[in-house]
């Protein structure tokens, strides 16, 4: 049947949570969600509330409650309703949990997983749309998951809870109304996952991750209409990166378009194309690597600068025209 | 407030008492000796304040306010009270709920509403919506939605008034919720250890978004943070304007006088969800039956009561301040949709302050 | 610990008073009734606490050591105290200053000085140094040099042991400087309301590196915290060995029948620098006066001198301790030094569970 | 006269606090400063404990303290011993300093400077150990500052301080001993400033920044030796990031190898790769581009292995010949 990405969450959070009596939820809004969408919806009724545990305005030592939970036999998931929340709670998420096995010698399994939430636009602002998975995916240590679809929604967050390493495992709140088929869960080894080719095509190379790769996938419909075949890579998984399947894909396509809802600079899309050219040689480029992030500036909140704030599929569509060299009509 | 806080009775730390009971302090309120003049600009601003909250919440039921908008109804007692205190050269800082704290001051209506529509003429220019409001020639120098950001930049702004010397003070108004935050004890701490003129107002209304606070800390009452910080503290009914201020004024005595910091909770009740213009009764522990009982305790109307029973106020002008803070209030919407939008350059004009 | 917390004297809450007075409780101490076979055994675990650090100590000064120590010498009992009250399925948390909660509890002397030795037969394998130790076996989770980072960690393991319901509970030591982290308080609420069994022991040794705690907190004594947040608190003497047996069997009893989270204060002085073997005489407010006076409350020699006079323990026995303290100590010290590094491959290995 | 990176830093201190009494420094150690080495001796005696001050163990509070001063008038430094400490106040100087001008309508001015010190090795560990400018160059409103010299040590702390906007200016103690002739102190616009070439030659560019940058010159004057001209680019400003200087050097070299002291994926030395191949067209690149960056892994604390973990001189010098192409000899 079809299922949405917010109701897939919710979906994979029903598998975890009927199967695995060592796993639980912890976070802001737990017993009235709205934070969360339809994401984790009555959890609470159907769990009890010891197993879906609300907090205190304490992101800081709720994380690392969640942190030693996982040390004592349990597999929490830590959810903060926005990014930018989580960042008081760096310290716990980057310096203790992803350093913690390493700092013991490999001794300690590490199995929480941290959920965050970015969610752009309504006016917001600055401090209520950071995404930020670049930071992340910056620390050895730390797995860094972001799905695109709803299949991956919940399947990636089954396969975050399972692993024994520290994950973060980030959703976007624009894709929750995004439906499609879905089969019955499945359980899946997140070493074994990474970036994937979700439309093949031989002009040119375009990647996003979470809603960018959403974006990717409908430009290249607009893209096919206007006779440019390309393969649209989702990255899935930031943290480890591997750059094998992009750098494969852009050997064939010779061209690169990267799409990012972050900052440019040090940022995911700038990885993207730094991981391509350190593996394919220059002249299998027919030219410049692009890269669409968002501008230099924080959020603004005013809706006209907001519209123009964040990628859309048809600046995808005319900048990779115009990267493959084809004139668009002025029509 | 002169008391050291150890004189105090152990239980007054933690219980809320009467306070936090619904049905309570619903009378008409006992005025002050003296001069009344005060109050009744008092009243006229608490009106001013419940009138541009309602039309607010109109707008943003309406769809025609889209930037989240967190409305103070039913707390408009303790910013009115603090800004009688304010004055030039001290800074104050507010958080999410904070038009109340702007519209108090003496910020411009017109400000208010542009910046909620995201016009170019707002409070921040257009660029921070409800949540970050600005009127530096007020003295508000901040209001920004990260639970508890804005206290530790208070306590800075504390200890440039000492380094001043000039006696001014720095204002944080935080929430209940906001004490949950480690930056909250951290930034109590620094301010007592450095003795700085800074005046923590926490307007408790029981409620961190849909959370009671029974269900998140483990007593009602959050003096307890200023005694273990040693930090002087006085607790009153903030839906009483009378007495917040005569708490309000000797707070600030002492702070002026270089005695170091002051913590004020203010006990209150928003009328309105979390976010939003619903009522959210379907909310948290027994809000249904409590909200009801709580407008019983309205600020407004238990002001206007006492000053009508005084014979200070007649119905008549009492209609009229109604009145007169409605047009005000439509003339300022209506003004403010006809405003501009920012220019696009703004978006990255107002990252880096900008070579010459 | 039974008493409720606000039945305290307010006064208690904040002054140290004798205890902070380094020229009081240099006497012998006062022995419990009854069979005093545990006193032995902690007197010598005492000892070899001072021994290691004491070998540690000259082998830094060597600069035979490269990683950053930590000491705790003059700070034995807490530790002691504690672990005699630690059973299997409990887990313990520390912070920089851990050497002695890694021997109290039976840490093998071979695995911490091959782990300052960074050594792969060391606590961690060789990849943590002094300040990251793990002992699972003895119940020992992990120690970290970020101030109060294992305080909530702590508060994680006692949600673990609350969901687990087979009495076990968490212990999470910090210095009075955690106190000053915003994390601190955030832990203690969240562990209140939740009436998690955490044991939160704060050792107070005065000072946070350079600081002493009058230059960096209003008050000396940090139970007014634990006050705040409402967790039944104890303070005692750190360097009396008994006192402070005492006090943790009542707070653990109290914990491990469900009744929530206990905080223990444990005043101390730590006898060597911040970081390294000297003395530091030289280093904040009266140090160099307090130093010599706060030998006197020796917490080993205290109990010493009592189980001599108790005849309990002979002059020979106390000899004998120390001599075999001392080479066990060079014992291991020898053998670590024979041990290997971790192989190359460690670096990458130890970062994510590996696939089978 | 030769004066130290270390001792550099303390004369910029001086200057400022001589000539401007707005300009005051506060965090922990600074009445005993051996956290800093010896780039803040005395200063609280020179200028008494009101101007120099020591605090609680509170990075957030202390953090946001800075800026509220800096919003009111006053132009604080706020010390941070440790980047890894400094993490526990990525809320104030992400969320709140970086972004405050711009939430505002750019109203205010945010001259907060905030130092913080890489200090890497001595078996500290995991903990201890952390860079991250990466993170910081993310963030749009937020100046970054990475000193690899004596001079840059002490006038770019000048230049952060007298800077109207959010400074983060990161020293690394693994310089202080660096001893240079300086002349007189001067006060230079940041706005101004960027990537430098600090030695000039044709076969490859090699860039860095902070110590890197250091290593990087020493690597000159080997290749030199061995018969390769390389020219050296030290970053300096790593946000905002003006790639043009690089880009430059690259199209006459064609060869680019860059070096950071940090981890690798979303890291500063993907995004000087990056920002050459957008600018640079593929022909004019003569071998791909490559970076040495920190291994995949938290700081280890046992001798052997942090020996390997840290890049060094002849490790540049290797990949840089084999890059270009020239054989090393056996020997
Ligand atoms: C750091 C952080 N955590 C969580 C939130 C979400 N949030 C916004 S307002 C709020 C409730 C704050 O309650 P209180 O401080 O009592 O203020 P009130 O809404 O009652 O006025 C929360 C949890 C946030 N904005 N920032
Ligand atoms: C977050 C953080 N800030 C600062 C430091 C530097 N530091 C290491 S130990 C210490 C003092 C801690 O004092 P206390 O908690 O009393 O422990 P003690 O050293 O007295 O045992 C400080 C400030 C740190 N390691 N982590
Ligand atoms: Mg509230
Ligand atoms: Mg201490």
């Amino acid at each position: 049947m079809t299922v949405g990405y917010g109701a897939a969450i919710r979906d994979g959070f029903e598998h975890l949570m009927v199967k695995y009596p060592k796993v639980f939820t912890i976070g802001q809004g737990l017993w009235s969600p709205w934070y969360v969408g339809n994401s984790m919806t009555d959890l609470d009724r159907q769990f009890g509330r010891e197993r879906v545990i609300d907090t205190p305005v304490s992101e800081l030592a709720c994380t690392g409650a969640a942190l030693g939970a996982a040390l004592s036999g349990y597999r929490p998931i830590m959810i903060h309703p926005r990014v930018d929340f989580m960042l008081l709670a760096v310290d716990q998420l980057v310096t203790q949990a992803a350093k913690w096995r390493f700092m013991f010698g490999g001794q300690v399994a590490v199995p929480v997983t941290v959920r965050a939430i970015i969610n752009r636009g309504g006016e917001q602002g600055a401090q209520h749309s950071q995404a930020l998975h670049a930071w992340f995916a910056h620390i050895p240590g730390l797995r860094v998951v972001m799905p695109a679809t709803a299949a991956d929604a919940r399947d990636l967050l089954i396969a975050s809870v399972l692993c024994d390493d520290p994950v973060l495992y980030l959703d976007d709140r624009w894709l929750y109304g995004v439906e499609e088929e879905l089969g019955p869960p499945v359980e899946l080894d997140l070493r074994q996952l990474g970036p994937r080719v979700v439309r093949a095509g031989d002009r040119i190379t375009l990647v996003g991750a979470g809603y960018t790769a959403y974006l990717c996938r409908q430009a290249a419909d607009q893209l096919h209409a206007a006779g440019v075949e390309s393969e649209v890579v989702d990255l899935r998984v930031l943290n480890p990166l591997d750059h094998r399947v992009v750098a494969e894909s852009v050997r064939k396509t010779g061209h690169l378009l990267v799409v990012d809802g972050d900052w440019s600079t040090c940022g995911l899309a700038g990885e993207v194309i730094a991981g391509v050219v350190e593996r394919v040689e220059p002249v299998a480029l027919r030219a410049r690597p692009v890269r669409i992030t968002l501008p230099d500036a924080p959020a603004p909140t005013s809706g006209p600068l907001e519209r123009m704030y964040y990628p859309t599929v048809d600046a995808l569509v005319h900048r990779a025209l115009r990267l493959v060299g084809v004139q668009e009509d002025a029509g | 407030m002169g008391v050291r806080p150890d004189v105090r009775r152990p239980t007054e730390l933690t219980q809320l008492g009467d306070l936090a009971d619904a049905t309570q302090f619903h009378d008409a309120l006992t005025l002050p000796p003296g001069d009344n003049g005060w109050l009744l600009d008092a009243l006229r601003r608490m009106i001013l304040i419940r009138a541009a909250e309602e039309l607010i919440g109109d707008m943003v039921a309406e769809g025609k306010i889209r930037c989240p908008c967190h409305l103070a109804i039913g707390q408009e007692a303790p910013a009115v009270a603090v800004a009688r205190e304010i004055r030039r050269g001290d800074r104050l800082f507010g958080a999410h709920r904070s038009h109340a704290h702007y519209l108090a001051l003496g910020g411009s209506l017109r400000g208010l509403m542009a910046e909620v529509l995201g016009k170019a003429t707002g409070a921040s220019r257009g660029m921070g919506g409800s949540m970050h409001l600005l009127d530096l020639e007020h003295g508000l120098y901040g209001t920004v939605p990260i639970v508890g950001a804005t206290i530790p930049i208070a306590v800075g702004a504390g200890l440039a008034a000492k380094m001043d010397g000039a006696g001014g003070m720095a204002v944080s108004y935080f929430g209940d919720g906001a004490t949950e935050e480690g930056v909250f004890h951290e930034s109590l701490n620094l301010a007592a250890i450095l003795r700085l003129p800074v005046f923590f107002v926490c307007e408790n209304n029981l409620f961190s978004s849909h959370l009671h606070i029974q269900l998140r800390q483990p007593a009602d009452s959050v003096v307890r943070y200023a005694e273990a910080h040693r930090i002087p503290w006085e607790r009153v009914d903030g839906n009483d304007v009378v007495a917040t201020a005569r708490a309000v004024e000797t707070a600030v005595m002492a702070i002026r006088s270089g005695q170091g910091p002051r913590f004020l909770e203010a006990v209150t009740y928003r009328w309105r969800g979390h976010v939003g213009p619903r009522e959210d009764d379907d909310v948290g522990v027994k809000r249904k039956e409590d909200l009801a009982k709580w407008k019983g305790r309205d600020p407004i109307r238990r002001l206007a009561d006492a000053l009508l029973d005084a014979g200070a106020l007649s119905e008549a002008e009492l209609e009229a301040s109604w009145a007169q803070a409605r047009g005000a209030v439509e003339k300022a919407w209506e003004g403010a949709l006809e405003d501009p939008f920012p220019p696009a350059e703004d978006l990255l004009n107002c990252v880096y302050v900008r070579g010459q």
